[in-house]
């Protein structure tokens, strides 16, 4: 089996594993953190579909590897925007209410 | 050449497993960061080899990147909460200058 | 001349990869956090260190050679101040 | 030997994501995630995409531990009840189907692969550029990077508006209180200039060679936190004058070159013969300003002190 397939089973795997973990956690940043796991799979099979698509002398098809550049940091923004959301939940159900 | 370098990188990855175990078991916070730590290094290293071997001098930057942002983690982590959640008093002995 | 400096290749970077199986090691049996980061910055030192001195003579442009020195620096940088930081966490929360 | 290497690593990636989804104590699982970020762009390093490598290096290995140590600190993280049985097995059982799904998907794709690789090199040589992930960032779907910087700002938004009324344009919450520790001070002391002098290599090979604005931003937003969490700068008034102005200057000059490609190239974002390099390097210049203060706040928090005037 050719590495590229392997990263892709893997990226399949990543998928399920986040999925899992989204559903299963009643925490809100386990749910996060599973979350980014499954984004990191799909991106790891969008970067599989660019590998096998190497031509014209690049190493990959770089629509795919700019399509997951754009991802990673989207998901970054989003992350961070939902951490924040958790913080102010956390900080909400203080007994002794707006602290911080 | 090449096979060699591969073959140290493959070596070095085989440890970073073995320093995965540090990480996932703890058991306190500082040997998690410990394991990362080291986790960045070889990270760091394994690019270098890498690059070396497949003749893609680009993965230097990589490495660079690894290198530079490696402390940082660990920077955050020695940081006072600075929340009423963790509720930590101030470290009791002060720094005498 | 070419055979000489690959010798030293290999040379070098076995000796950093025997480094890290130190540091790795080290960080998985040694006792207590504090000898566990002992244990740590040897690989941080001495194996990157010595996989970086092995692969200099490999490097095709000056550039090159430049960033592979300053991956070096940069480790020493971070790894020195971040066992500070952590040994300083770990006595604080043994 | 590479093959071994991929094998080794995918079962490093898998097992460290199967110990995030269902490990029990939820501030240990975020440095398991911090090393999960450390070995993926590993792989992408395997994969020998090296632009995708340092973005996930940069924000994998630096931005995401910075935001989730400081979120795990402060967060109060209460038991919940662990699911059931019955639950866990038919949860896992759905999700088993799923990456059965997707592994099949990767096992029968199609061969020869579709790609559009050649099409972008074709036309490569029009936008003067060497690194075609550039040139589709920013010629080839350049929309695409325009409505991120969007996304990008929306969340920031988004995350100031979670602060009270009364803090509206002051500064998130100081990091560090009291004196910070020596070698904290050392590192925020020693680091910056070398991460500002790499992020502005890593800016200007981007246009031929791996590397880019998003690899240098994060990078320079790391390096500004840093020096933030030592209490050398104080932490950014959200509502400054400078601080909007570099937040609004990537989009304003982006919309501005893409308005102005309608008369002088025929169309939306499109840049008229010979000027496509210099172009895309402004829009890339001021992007980055606004990508490395949006990170940066991202990562700051909402306002949570009074407004200094």
């Amino acid at each position: 089996m050719s590495t590229v397939t392997l990263f892709g089973l893997c990226g399949a795997g990543l998928v399920g594993i986040g999925l899992y973990g989204l559903i299963i956690h009643p925490e809100p940043l386990r749910k996060l953190l599973a979350f980014n796991i499954l984004g990191g799979g799909v991106f790891l099979l969008l970067g599989v579909i660019a590998r096998r698509a190497a031509a014209a002398g690049f190493d990959g098809d770089p629509v795919p590897q700019a399509i997951v550049i754009t991802g990673i940091v989207v998901a970054f923004s989003a992350t961070a925007l939902a951490a924040t959301l958790l913080l102010k939940l956390s900080d909400a159900g203080k007994p002794d209410g707006d602290a911080s | 050449m090449a096979e060699f370098l591969t073959a140290a990188a493959l070596f070095i990855a085989l440890m970073m497993a073995l320093g995965m175990v540090r990480l996932l078991r703890g058991p306190g916070a500082v040997d998690r960061m410990m394991a990362a730590q080291l986790l960045g290094t070889s990270g760091a290293a394994i690019c270098l080899l890498i690059s070396f071997a497949v003749e893609l001098p680009a993965l230097i930057d990589v490495a660079l990147t690894l290198a530079l942002l490696a402390a940082l983690a660990a920077a955050t982590m020695s940081l006072k909460a600075g929340s009423a959640a963790q509720g930590e008093k101030p470290a009791p002995q002060g720094e005498k200058p | 001349m070419s055979l000489g400096l690959n010798i030293f290749t290999v040379l070098m970077v076995s000796a950093g990869a025997f480094f890290f199986l130190a540091g790795t090691v080290g960080l998985l049996r040694f006792p207590d956090p504090l000898t566990r980061l002992h244990a740590l910055t040897k690989a941080d030192n001495l194996g990157l260190g010595l996989v970086i001195l092995g692969l200099l003579p490999q490097t095709v442009s000056l550039l090159g050679g430049l960033k592979l020195v300053l991956v070096w620096v940069l480790v020493q940088i971070g790894s020195s101040a971040a066992s500070q930081l952590l040994a300083r966490l770990a006595l604080r929360r043994p | 030997m590479i093959d071994a290497f991929a094998l080794l690593l995918t079962i490093l990636v898998l097992v460290t994501a199967g110990w995030i989804a269902v490990a029990r104590d939820t501030r240990a699982v975020v440095f398991g995630f911090i090393g999960y970020g450390l070995l993926l762009s590993l792989v992408w390093v395997l994969l020998s995409s090296v632009d995708v490598a340092l973005t996930e290096a940069a924000i994998g290995g630096g931005a995401t531990g910075i935001l989730l140590l400081r979120v795990a600190a402060r967060l109060k993280v209460e038991p919940h009840p662990a699911p059931g049985r019955a639950m866990r097995i038919s949860v896992g059982v759905l999700c088993a189907i799923v990456t059965a799904a997707l592994a099949a998907i990767v096992l029968t794709l199609p061969d020869p692969a579709p790609s559009l690789a050649p099409l972008t090199a074709e036309h490569l040589a029009s936008t003067e550029l060497g690194n075609p992930v550039t040139a589709v960032l920013l010629a080839y779907r350049a929309l695409d990077t325009l409505l991120e910087i969007f996304v990008l700002l929306l969340a920031l938004i988004g995350v100031w508006s979670l602060g009270a009324d009364r803090y509206w344009g002051g500064a998130p919450a100081e990091w560090n209180t009291g004196m910070p520790a020596p070698a904290l001070a050392f590192l925020a002391r020693i680091l910056p200039p070398f991460g500002i002098v790499f992020a502005a290599y890593l800016f200007w090979v981007g246009a031929d060679e791996p590397g880019g604005k998003f690899q240098a931003s994060t990078i320079l937003a790391a390096m500004w936190l840093l020096v933030v969490m030592a209490g050398i700068l104080p932490m950014p008034q959200t509502g400054g004058r400078r601080i909007r102005a570099a937040l609004a200057i990537g989009p304003v000059v982006f919309i501005a070159i893409g308005f102005a490609g309608i008369p002088m190239a025929g169309g939306f974002l499109a840049y008229p013969e010979g000027f496509a390099k210099p172009l895309i390097i402004l829009i890339e210049a001021a992007l980055a300003f606004s990508i490395v203060a949006a990170l940066t706040l991202l990562v700051a928090g909402p306002a949570e002190q009074a407004p200094r005037s």
